[in-house]
């Protein structure tokens, strides 16, 4: 009873993909310490979070395959991951952390 | 699941066809979410509270730290292709690759055990404020959790000389790799929010 | 039933033991000798256990006759114990670290020691008896000279950027990473690298790197960071209308204590308004439980840079002589807020001045009231 | 011959709706119950008042839902026991009962949450606060001081502990905070708690319709004697509030020379001011004696003495200071003769002198503290509590005669 | 996990001995199937379960002993029991103890026996990780008692809010050896949780899907993945409290400016998820007893898995409703208090099905079934004083009194233990082979029922009366006059303890009577419904001769009753012939897992670790060599006993070893 083996199937990136993602990481990152010294005005703090989310979702899904490998795995981690985020906002908005 | 090739045995069957390790450590990795969330969250509570120690504009050094950044993400590039040398059954590249992200993590950590002792000296204790606390806290968890990494790739290496057929360890590549990547993208969240936003 | 390894660790555990007494009356109960001995004592019983119990390659008598006749091979074990002996007295003299070391290095002796001599003699065939060696050493060597390669890298990397100018650390960062990553592409380029050349990258890699840790270690951390730790700066605030040199930079933004705090006090063109948290309407006086810490937000919203200052009664520094306590926030720009922790002990009634002040600017008064 | 288990089995589903008639039961008896002093069901102020009136139909709401869901089961239990039917119909559940089933309470619970928010935003409104007194716990008793208000006559701070005198019909605001651990300031007559957290400052309403004393504990645990951190609410009219500050702003009276209440005083001078603080009271060489609970006091506090004799209970409202006949003629006189009658004090006959003279002779017997020296290292050698302060039998004397004069 | 190759085979064949390919502690133990090896270093699920389930028991007689010196302090006015110290103590403990070391490793025995048989798997998914968390709760439960011995237990309540249990505040060591003693525990709930989860989504029989599923399954995987995500909240909790004690970190040191609502927070944040693991395992089992008792099927079987769910999901969004009365704005009270509010609906779904399920049945009361309908009735009552709670402004008249206490007795006494009492009756013979007597069983029922309502029924009265919790005496002067005062209700709940106490003493009674002279349990005792059912009592050592194809939900009656066209139900087969149906064509070699020394090894760690970390640094520092030796000795052990061990081994075929993982 032989189970289809996830290892012959191919993977979805080649050494050459994964090394220009790499490069766009570092990128975003060179991009993300430039707001440290040019002034982004009030495009600040979204600018940051969007590159930072950008990150996460690039390693998460390539390198760590999540895009090509089955739906359960996405599940587990975004339910952790959401559950979190969900639930730390709610306890900082009760110190008034949000207000301006 | 990969077959051990010593033991000719049939990869056990699963109801979702997938490996058990990997599913275990994607639900790890999930809970490992709230545990990085909670420290987090602390850190920004108590970000503003300095009492009478330096404030954290004063001790951070972004540029240092921006690098310390680009290595842990070259760690992860490093680590991708080992794992897709081991899938190729190629074991003198896992090696290498394994070896270079051990190397980077290494370099990391060197960088974190700098920035500590700087900040040290520069008035910044365990117990000096909050601020302090619950910084030292929050990236000391995460140097653990890379030091713990930069174990297992070792280890990996040793074992890996030794086992006779290639790529009957891919799976444990694989494994490590994916407890890498997730250090390196929480290390990618702690860089934005706590050193690039300023208090 | 006595295998040799049992008897090895037979030995072993005496020896602990006698040391252990002697350290006792030498030095005396310290924590760090006296537990590491005893766990050494423990250690050994416990192998002592295992050995009995495993009943593994215990060789009988009429084999081992025959492999042990040839003369043991020749092994350095034991100047390296002896190195490690003297170490452990000088430790016992000078700092215990040195006594730490010297003990470490006694352990590793008699364990590579022992396993060595016994496999020697466990067959007739020196290759097998390797094998059997490596078998029980390996798992516990690599791990161990894997995690002092990892500690001494780290540890000489740290020290490199300790001693180098502060903007030149991020420099030298980029330098060694993109090097190790350079190495790491050459030879997955070429996949015929012969081993020599591979060896011979690590080897100088890691020697400079420890190099350059000793000689960060030698000429030790930057003088910036020399003075910052003696002058402890970042304590000591000047409370005047003008910056203070160590401590006014870039001041806080935002703190994140607004459900925390008794009375915020804003700096609205040039006036001082004090609210108190419950009360409504603006306050003359500030009422404040006494020694009871109480935090207070001050935000400034007048152009310029302006600090808030608490004087809050007087200290008898000697006989007669009184010093003012003062506690003050940071010089803070234009819509910014920080947030100010007293603790008063005294009531306001013993006398002396308690009040909220921005220095510089007259007139701007909020008084304290201590009950 | 009927063994015991077919009784038993013919039995159970009848006992088995017996089970809970004693709980039944209990809920009847509850009506009957005590007015304890701190019966959350007998509001005396507008806010419990309006928490009662929240309060009551929930619980008539929650007992007939429970009677349906009983009644259900117990006819279930007796109509469908095994009388040798036929193994019945595998039926898999009806969606359309299961829906219908779901949407009756959480329409139920729709209509209490629109009342509970309505009720929350009321009882959380701050902006008609006619008085401010700040409350404060420490540990194992409260103190109250009233900032300077001159419409109320309020010239200079009062600091009185144990029990909080205020108006009638004044909607006072209490400004809770806390010294050391997190301690909740309650009195259930009156309103709802709310917790007095170091470092924070929290608003409570409180506000009484009628003269009269209200029971109140800390409802927060916070340590040894969480249970003898009591307090009360001592609700005056508007004309004997007045009286009440004019008395608790007059001077201080030393006691005449000569007598006992003068030794008793420098006896307080030499051992009690060293945490004590009594306003106006001057040393020997007249400078004024400025007690220093912080350095002998973790939470850096110890009650205020000065008028103690005006209050009816002392240490953490634990005690009190008059004998119960005296006590109980002030509780149960009558709303318009309670006010003379609480403002007149602790006078000689009346004074409790069994508890005072034991609370003196050994304070820590009498109320479990931290105030032993030799657990004292933790807190760098200050006392959590009054330490045993080994006082002759004699100096007891005059320090109650001195205490009388406090008035 | 790496494969020990055996010495190259160039050795000369004269050698006479060659040792075997292992050596000394890298051998890995060979199966045998007594003795106290077997069961020290055991991974089969079912001994674990045993395990669990025996020291889970010990402890709930710790607790209740606890709960008896708690009434007995309360039975009269200025009670001299216990003085005030030891009172905050006990009922640290007694909480301590009853929520982590008795409800939560019982409700993980359950799952542990019967997880794998339901769903028609040879064992867990990761045998040495399901081992290894057992010994770290045992390890962990051992480590917070010793503080009894050692300078006096935690006493600053089970929610140890700061900054009373602060170093200031809390001086003694009791607060160390709980924060550390919970962190350990904490790894055993972890662990515990990824290896159930994996279990039941990977090794489920053929044709079981997800609806397929028995119910007590769907529950216990809800509770798992409360535990993946919760465990996390609690551990950075007791970290920051344990660096403020041990390390002088300031994170709730007032004076550095900290705020002690971040305890509250993280600790809730765990503690409402938690109270869900606590109960959602009953209502597993009483969903599983109910339609057994009444011969028809749970009713509206979807409808409860997703009620289930939805409890576990809504439970995230409700912690602060602890909290109505220490400061939060009124914005965020009224919010908790409509969330709680929405959380009285999925469990309303349930009530309604238990009753649905019964209602039209064939009725049969044995004791499992008795404590089957306690629990919807007891649980009942409890859940309904909670919605009059769950209301902010009445809460701020109930919180922190005996109402309180009233309300969580009645859902995790009437509702935990209850449904795990009928746990108890129902799987017994499945576990032991042996029949609970009825007769003692009626007495533990009825008592116990008794007990709990009179102990737990005048509570209401006494919170509402406004006795505040945790005092450890009460005075005359507050206690109201009149002969129904307050003191006559502490005294009726306080003989009401006593009655319980004897309730449950019957119950161990009853266990030594069965062990010694039960009569022996016939294959299918209740004419039952699931899988775990369709294997011998006790089962055999790999559970299944050969694994069913489940065909449909409640498979074992499927294959014991046919539907004739007429709608009819005749019995096809009994239960017995089902089983020798399995027996006959059984598989061929069957792999089981061998035991291991390395999870106890590396359970022994922690406690060591964690005594260092109080006491002595060094020692700290030994643990965690034992630790890195465990972890190694883990990963290098080899995959199986090899078969041609020196010494044979005893029982009989040699076992080879499926590559579980």
């Amino acid at each position: 009873m032989m189970s289809e083996d996830t290892t012959t199937k191919q993977h979805g990136m080649s050494t050459a993909g994964y090394v220009r993602i790499a490069l766009i990481l570092a990128a975003i990152t060179a991009l993300e310490v430039s707001t440290y010294y040019v002034d982004f005005g009030p495009f600040f703090m979204p600018s940051l979070m969007i590159m930072m989310v950008a990150k996460f979702v690039v390693v998460a899904s390539y390198f760590m395959h999540l895009k090509f490998d089955n739906k359960i795995f996405s599940w587990m981690f975004y339910t952790g991951l959401f559950l979190a985020i969900g639930v730390y906002v709610a306890a900082l908005s009760t110190f008034k952390f949000f207000m301006a | 699941m990969a077959e051990t090739a010593t033991h000719e045995h049939a990869a056990h069957h699963t109801s979702t066809g997938l490996s058990n390790n990997k599913l275990g450590m994607w639900l790890f990795l999930g809970s490992e979410c709230l545990l990085f969330g909670g420290l987090i969250s602390t850190y920004m509570l108590y970000r503003g509270r300095v009492g009478t120690g330096p404030t954290p504009s004063q001790v951070f050094d972004i540029p240092f730290t921006s690098v310390s950044s680009f290595v842990l993400l070259m760690s992860s590039l490093t680590m991708v292709l080992a794992v897709s040398a081991a899938h190729n059954k190629d074991d003198r590249a896992t090696t290498l690759w394994l070896t270079i992200t051990a190397l980077l993590g290494a370099t990391f950590v060197g960088g974190q055990v700098y920035e500590f002792t700087a900040m040290y000296n520069e008035g910044l204790g365990f117990s000096t404020s909050l601020f302090a606390s619950s910084f030292y806290t929050l990236t000391g968890f995460h140097g653990v959790h890379v030091t713990v990494g930069i174990i297992m790739l070792m280890s990996l290496v040793g074992i890996l000389n030794k086992s006779k057929v290639p790529g009957s360890r891919a799976e444990t590549v694989e494994m490590i790799g994916l407890y890498w990547h997730f250090v390196d993208v929480v290390w990618i969240v702690i860089f934005t929010l706590i050193y690039l936003i300023p208090v | 039933m006595f295998t040799t390894s049992s008897k090895f660790y037979v030995a072993l555990t005496v020896l602990a033991a006698v040391s252990f007494g002697v350290y006792m009356i030498l030095i005396g109960p310290s924590s760090i000798g006296a537990t590491a001995l005893f766990g050494m004592i423990a250690v050994g019983i416990l192998f002592i256990w295992l050995s009995l119990h495993t009943r593994d390659a215990d060789t009988d008598d009429e084999f081992a006759s025959g492999a042990a006749a040839d003369a043991p091979s020749r092994s350095m074990w034991p100047l390296v114990g002896a190195a490690g002996a003297l170490l452990t007295l000088i430790g016992t003299l000078t700092t215990p670290l040195f006594f730490i070391l010297g003990l470490i290095v006694v352990v590793a002796t008699f364990v590579e020691w022992g396993i060595q001599a016994w496999a020697d003699r466990a067959s007739s065939d020196p290759a097998y008896n390797a094998a059997v060696r490596a078998k029980i050493l390996h798992p516990i060597e690599f791990p161990v000279i894997a995690a002092i390669g990892l500690g001494v890298i780290i540890i000489s990397f740290a020290e490199i950027m300790l001693a180098v100018e502060r903007s030149a650390g991020a420099v030298l960062f980029i330098i060694v990473s993109s090097w190790v990553l350079a190495a790491g592409v050459v030879v997955a380029i070429k996949p015929n690298m012969r081993r020599g050349i591979i060896t011979v990258i690590v080897v100088v890699g890691s020697l400079a790197i420890v190099a350059g840790g000793l000689l960060g270690n030698a000429s030790g951390m930057r003088e910036e960071l020399v003075k910052a730790a003696e002058e402890d700066h970042f304590m000591h605030r000047e409370c005047g209308p003008e910056k203070d040199k160590y401590t006014d930079k870039l001041a806080l933004e935002s703190v994140s204590s607004r459900s925390a705090v008794v009375a915020t006090v804003e700096f609205i063109d040039g006036k001082l308004v004090a609210r108190e948290q419950g009360v409504p309407g603006e306050r003359e006086t500030i009422t404040i439980p006494r020694s009871n810490p109480s935090s207070i937000i001050f935000r400034n919203k007048t152009e310029g840079e302006f600090r808030l200052l608490a004087v809050t009664g007087k200290t008898m520094v000697s006989e007669g002589v009184y010093e003012v306590d003062e506690h003050c926030t940071q010089l803070i720009p234009a819509g910014a807020e920080q947030l100010l922790t007293l603790t008063m002990a005294k009531p306001t009634l013993e006398g002396g001045e308690f009040y909220l002040e921005v220095p510089g600017v007259e007139g701007q008064r909020v008084e304290l009231v201590v009950p | 011959m009927v063994s015991a288990g077919q009784m038993v089995n013919r039995l159970t589903p009848v006992l088995r709706r017996l089970k809970f008639l004693p709980l039944v039961g209990f809920v009847a008896l509850a009506g009957c119950a005590s007015n304890a002093p701190q019966d959350t069901w007998a509001p005396e102020g507008p806010n419990a008042q309006m928490i009662d009136d929240l309060q009551k139909p929930i619980f008539a709401v929650a007992g007939i839902v429970g009677l349906i869901v009983f009644g259900a089961i117990a006819f279930a239990m007796y109509k469908f026991r095994d009388r040798g039917q036929p193994i019945p119909e595998q039926t898999h559940g009806k969606p359309v009962l299961e829906i219908t089933l779901t949407i009756i309470p959480a329409l139920i619970l729709t209509v209490i949450g629109v009342f509970t928010v309505r009720t929350v935003f009321d009882l959380a409104k701050t902006s008609d606060t006619e008085m401010v007194i700040n409350v404060t716990g420490q540990q194992w008793w409260w103190e109250y001081d009233y900032p300077v208000q001159e419409e109320l006559g309020i010239t200079k701070p009062i600091i009185t502990s144990g029990q909080l005198v205020f108006p009638v019909g004044t909607k006072v605001m209490l400004r809770q905070t806390s010294r050391d651990v997190i301690h909740s300031y309650w009195i259930p007559k009156l309103n709802g708690k709310r917790d007095a957290v170091p470092g924070r400052v929290h608003l409570n309403r409180l506000e009484a319709d009628q003269p009269g004393i209200y029971a109140g504990q800390c409802t927060e645990f916070c340590g040894l004697s969480h249970a003898n951190m009591r307090m009360e609410a001592v609700a005056l009219s508007k004309e004997d509030f007045a009286k009440w500050v004019d008395q608790q702003l007059a001077d201080y009276q030393a006691p005449a020379e000569g007598t006992l209440a003068k030794e008793g005083e420098t006896v307080f001078l030499n051992q009690c001011v060293r945490c004590h603080q009594v306003n106006g009271l001057k040393r020997a060489d007249g400078t004024p004696a400025i007690a220093a609970p912080d350095e002998n006091v973790v939470s850096g506090a110890a009650p205020n003495l000065s008028k103690l004799m005006t209050r009816n209970t002392f240490a953490g409202a634990m005690f009190d200071l008059v004998t119960p006949e005296c006590r109980a003629d002030v509780w149960d006189a009558s709303r318009e003769t309670f006010g003379e009658k609480y403002l007149a004090g602790v006078s000689e006959e009346c004074l409790n002198q069994t508890d005072l003279r034991s609370w003196l002779r050994n304070a820590p017997e009498m109320k479990p503290m931290y105030a032993n020296p030799a657990l004292l290292t933790s807190t760098g050698g200050k006392y959590r509590g009054m330490p045993y302060l080994a006082l002759s039998e004699n100096d007891i004397e005059k320090l109650v005669a001195y205490l009388l004069t406090l008035k | 996990m790496a494969i020990i190759e055996r010495p190259s085979t160039t050795a000369p064949a004269v050698l006479p001995t060659v040792p075997s390919a292992a050596f000394g502690a890298l051998k890995r133990p060979v199966t045998v199937s007594s003795g106290w090896r077997s069961w020290l270093f055991t991974v089969d699920h079912k001994k674990l379960g045993i395990m669990y389930g025996a020291v889970a028991m010990f402890f709930f007689i710790v607790g209740g002993l606890e709960a008896v010196l708690i009434r007995l302090q309360l039975a009269a006015p200025d009670g001299k029991v216990l003085n005030a110290d030891l009172y905050n103590q006990m009922f640290t403990m007694h909480a301590t103890t009853m929520v982590f070391l008795f409800v939560m490793p019982m409700a993980s025995a359950f799952a542990n026996y019967f997880l794998p048989l339901q769903i028609g798997a040879r064992d867990v998914a990761f045998p040495r990780i399901n081992a290894f968390g057992f010994w770290a709760f045992l390890f962990g439960g051992i480590f917070i008692n010793m503080s009894w011995f050692l300078g006096g237990a935690a006493d600053g309540g089970w929610f140890m809010y700061a900054p009373n249990s602060g170093p200031i505040y809390s001086p003694s060591h009791g607060v160390d050896f709980w924060a550390l003693g919970l962190q350990i525990t904490g790894i055993a709930s972890l662990t515990g949780a990824v290896n159930l989860i994996v279990t039941v989504l990977n090794m489920r029989a053929p044709g079981m899907s997800l609806m397929r599923m028995p119910i007590f399954t769907w529950m216990i995987t809800v509770v798992q993945f409360l535990l993946l995500f919760a465990m996390p909240v609690i551990t950075v909790a007791l970290f920051l409290l344990m660096f403020q004690r041990n390390f002088d970190a300031t994170f709730f040191d007032v004076a550095a400016g900290a705020d002690p609502l971040l305890w509250q927070h993280l600790f809730w944040i765990f503690g409402h998820p938690e109270v869900y693991i606590l109960i959602l395992p009953s209502f597993g089992i009483i969903s599983e007893v109910l339609p057994v008792f009444s011969r028809k099927p749970l009713f509206g079987y979807p409808f409860v898995v997703f009620s289930g769910a939805a409890i576990g999901f809504v439970g995230w969004g409700v912690w602060a409703h602890h909290m109505f009365a220490s400061g939060l704005g009124p914005v965020s009270v009224a919010v908790f208090s409509v969330a709680t509010m929405a959380i009285a609906v999925p469990t309303g779904v349930k009530v309604v099905n238990w009753t649905m399920t019964i209602w039209g049945g064939k009725l049969s009361f044995p004791v499992a079934m008795k404590f089957a309908l306690g629990l919807v009735i007891l649980f009942t009552i409890g859940g309904l004083s909670g919605v009059t709670h769950s209301v902010a402004p009445s809460d701020t008249q109930q919180t922190d009194t005996y109402y309180i206490v009233a309300h969580f007795h009645y859902v995790l006494f009437g509702g935990a233990i209850f449904g795990l009492f009928s746990g108890f009756y129902y799987w017994w013979p499945k576990v032991f082979g042996k029949m609970l007597s009825e007769r003692l069983g009626n007495w533990n029922f009825w008592l116990m029922v008794i007990g709990m309502n009179m102990t737990f029924a005048p509570m209401h009265i006494l919170g509402l009366q406004g006795q505040p919790r945790r005092m450890y005496v009460w005075t005359e002067a507050r206690a109201g006059e009149g002969f129904f005062n307050l003191g006559f209700w502490n005294l009726v709940a306080s003989i009401g303890s006593l009655i319980l106490a004897v309730g449950v003493l019957f119950f161990l009674i009853n266990i030594f009577v069965t062990a010694r002279k039960g009569k022996q349990a016939p294959a299918d005792p209740w004419d039952a419904r699931s899988l775990e059912w369709m294997t011998s009592n006790p089962p055999k050592e790999h559970n299944f001769d050969s694994i069913p194809t489940v065909g449909h939900l409640d498979e074992f009656f499927h294959r014991k009753y046919s539907e004739s066209e007429s709608g009819q139900l005749t019995q096809v087969k009994s239960g017995e012939e089902v089983i020798l149906d399995l027996e006959k064509n059984a598989d061929a070699h069957i792999h089981m897992p061998s035991p291991s020394y390395w999870p106890i090894v590396l359970a022994l760690s922690l406690p060591v670790i964690a005594f260092g970390l109080i006491y002595s640094i060094p020692v700290a520092m030994v643990g965690g060599a034992i630790a890195l030796l465990g972890c190694y000795g883990w990963a290098l052990e080899p995959s199986t006993a090899t078969d041609d061990e020196i010494d044979p081994p005893s029982s009989g075929q040699g076992k080879e070893m499926v590559h579980v993982g």
